[in-house]
């Protein structure tokens, strides 16, 4: 498994899209940052992540801090420490800015 | 160890496509085995006919000749990013294997190290 | 190699960020405090690109603001952190140490001294020696 | 020995590099080679010109292991060896003919 680590707006960075190729089935995604935006529920970005990776997260207190509360409920939101640990038992962790 | 280089970024927008080719070289100059690959707007450094000089900057394209004699031979480019961004083989440097979608996520699945750029 | 005794770990970090350009940075910043909280090990900190203004000594935030590259120097300094702003991307930006700023003959060194020069060399090395590697971008 | 006197002071930094490498001639390197304890004979020559060509061909300063790769292609196999570029220029060779040649001051990076 290898953990794509998203930063940016799809709306604004390229970016958040270009990810979308080199998803493996088996690689976990986590929205941070901006990267946030692209969890808000009913966009193509969110659905796209969805039907491409094994598992997609987002963290919680980067969507708190951004006041989003309308992520698709398939995303599974986690702390910063679970973030750490999702990151350690990555492969690689590949980082989208 | 076996590193893969995600190369992504188009040559003179910022210096950071100069910095991640320098960090390429100091890797091969620690005789660790390096992939890269060009995806996204990254495959515009293989753009054949840069004239640099122009903005008054390093030229990507000839840096990229020297891969040879710091012994990187994996050169790959995303056959997928050239032709969203109407590229062709002829237009980019030749030392580059064009390989599709499933092939680059073959190389990042057989890499130890993977440094996205 | 991974300490299979526990799950602690160790991790080399880059980071290529300003602390004004981008929010990563900061976030880089607290997932570094998470990753120490939780017992893990850092390695080393790479500070490339534009992540070199992080070893700045000479910026000064308003008091309502965070002063990204103070609260960076203090983490370094608190669990006596290896860390490198990489001499290159220094050098353009005017990060020196007191023996760079003798040689290009400047008057200011505008270093942390809890921070050092060096070369890429000291990156490969943490990524090799290191459980995994994360990059925070610009 | 760096600054050579002080009229040179303005064309060369503290550490004898050229300030501004536009200005390289064979003269300057003559000069910088001197105040390096070297005498310039055509084997040095050939490495000087061999550096300056790497460097307008690639836009990268030599590394010793590239470096000597290319000797080896542009000059002749048995030049192409560490050991054959020490003799010649001691101690970091890459440095001491980017210096002499006109190239840039390294940034440390390696």
């Amino acid at each position: 498994m290898n953990l794509h680590i998203i930063h940016k707006s799809a709306n604004t960075h390229q970016s958040a899209h270009n990810a979308l190729h080199l998803i493996h089935q088996d690689d976990y995604i986590i929205l941070i940052d901006d990267g946030i935006y692209n969890a808000i529920s009913q966009t193509d970005i969110s659905q796209a992540y969805l039907n491409t990776a094994k598992r997609c997260f987002l963290l919680n207190e980067h969507a708190l801090a951004r006041g989003i509360e309308n992520t698709d409920k398939n995303f599974t939101h986690i702390t910063m420490a679970e973030f750490v640990e999702l990151s350690l038992i990555a492969n690689n962790n590949i980082s989208w800015y | 160890m076996k590193y893969l280089y995600l190369l992504r970024q188009a040559p003179y927008q910022s210096s950071l496509a100069r910095e991640a080719l320098d960090m390429v070289l100091a890797t091969a100059a620690f005789d660790q085995h390096v992939q890269l690959l060009f995806i996204n707007d990254g495959v515009f450094q293989l753009q054949k006919g840069q004239q640099a000089d122009l903005l008054q900057q390093k030229n990507i394209e000839k840096t990229l000749q020297a891969f040879a004699l710091y012994d990187i031979n994996d050169v790959y480019c995303c056959s997928h990013s050239l032709q969203l961004r109407g590229l062709t083989t002829d237009n980019i440097d030749a030392s580059a294997q064009v390989i599709d979608q499933a092939q680059c996520q073959a190389l990042i699945q057989q890499a130890d190290k993977v440094i996205s750029l | 190699m991974p300490n299979s005794q526990t799950d602690k770990k160790t991790l080399a970090i880059m980071v290529l960020s300003s602390p004004h350009a981008s929010a990563h940075a900061q976030t880089a910043l607290a997932y570094c405090q998470s990753v120490l909280d939780a017992g893990h090990q850092i390695y080393r900190i790479f500070f490339y690109h534009e992540a070199a203004y992080l070893g700045n000594t000479a910026n000064c935030a308003p008091q309502d603001e965070i002063n990204l590259s103070d609260r960076w120097q203090q983490l370094i300094q608190k669990y006596d952190i290896d860390s490198v702003v990489c001499i290159a991307s220094g050098l353009k930006r005017g990060m020196l140490d007191t023996t760079e700023a003798k040689r290009y003959e400047k008057t200011t060194a505008s270093l942390s001294p809890c921070t050092e020069l060096s070369g890429l060399g000291q990156w490969i090395d943490a990524v090799n020696q290191t459980d995994q590697h994360i990059i925070f971008g610009n | 020995m760096t600054v050579h006197d002080e009229s040179d002071k303005e064309s060369f930094d503290k550490e004898g590099f050229l300030k501004n490498i536009q200005q390289w001639n064979e003269t300057m390197a003559i000069a910088i080679a001197k105040a390096e304890n070297i005498e310039l004979y055509d084997a040095h020559w050939e490495l000087i010109h061999c550096a300056r060509a790497y460097f307008q061909q690639f836009d990268i300063s030599p590394e010793m292991r590239p470096f000597v790769k290319w000797v080896g292609q542009q000059l002749d196999k048995d030049k192409g060896r560490s050991i054959y570029l020490l003799s010649l220029f001691p101690q970091s060779p890459t440095k001491l003919i980017s210096k002499i040649a006109g190239l840039p001051k390294p940034a440390n990076c390696i």
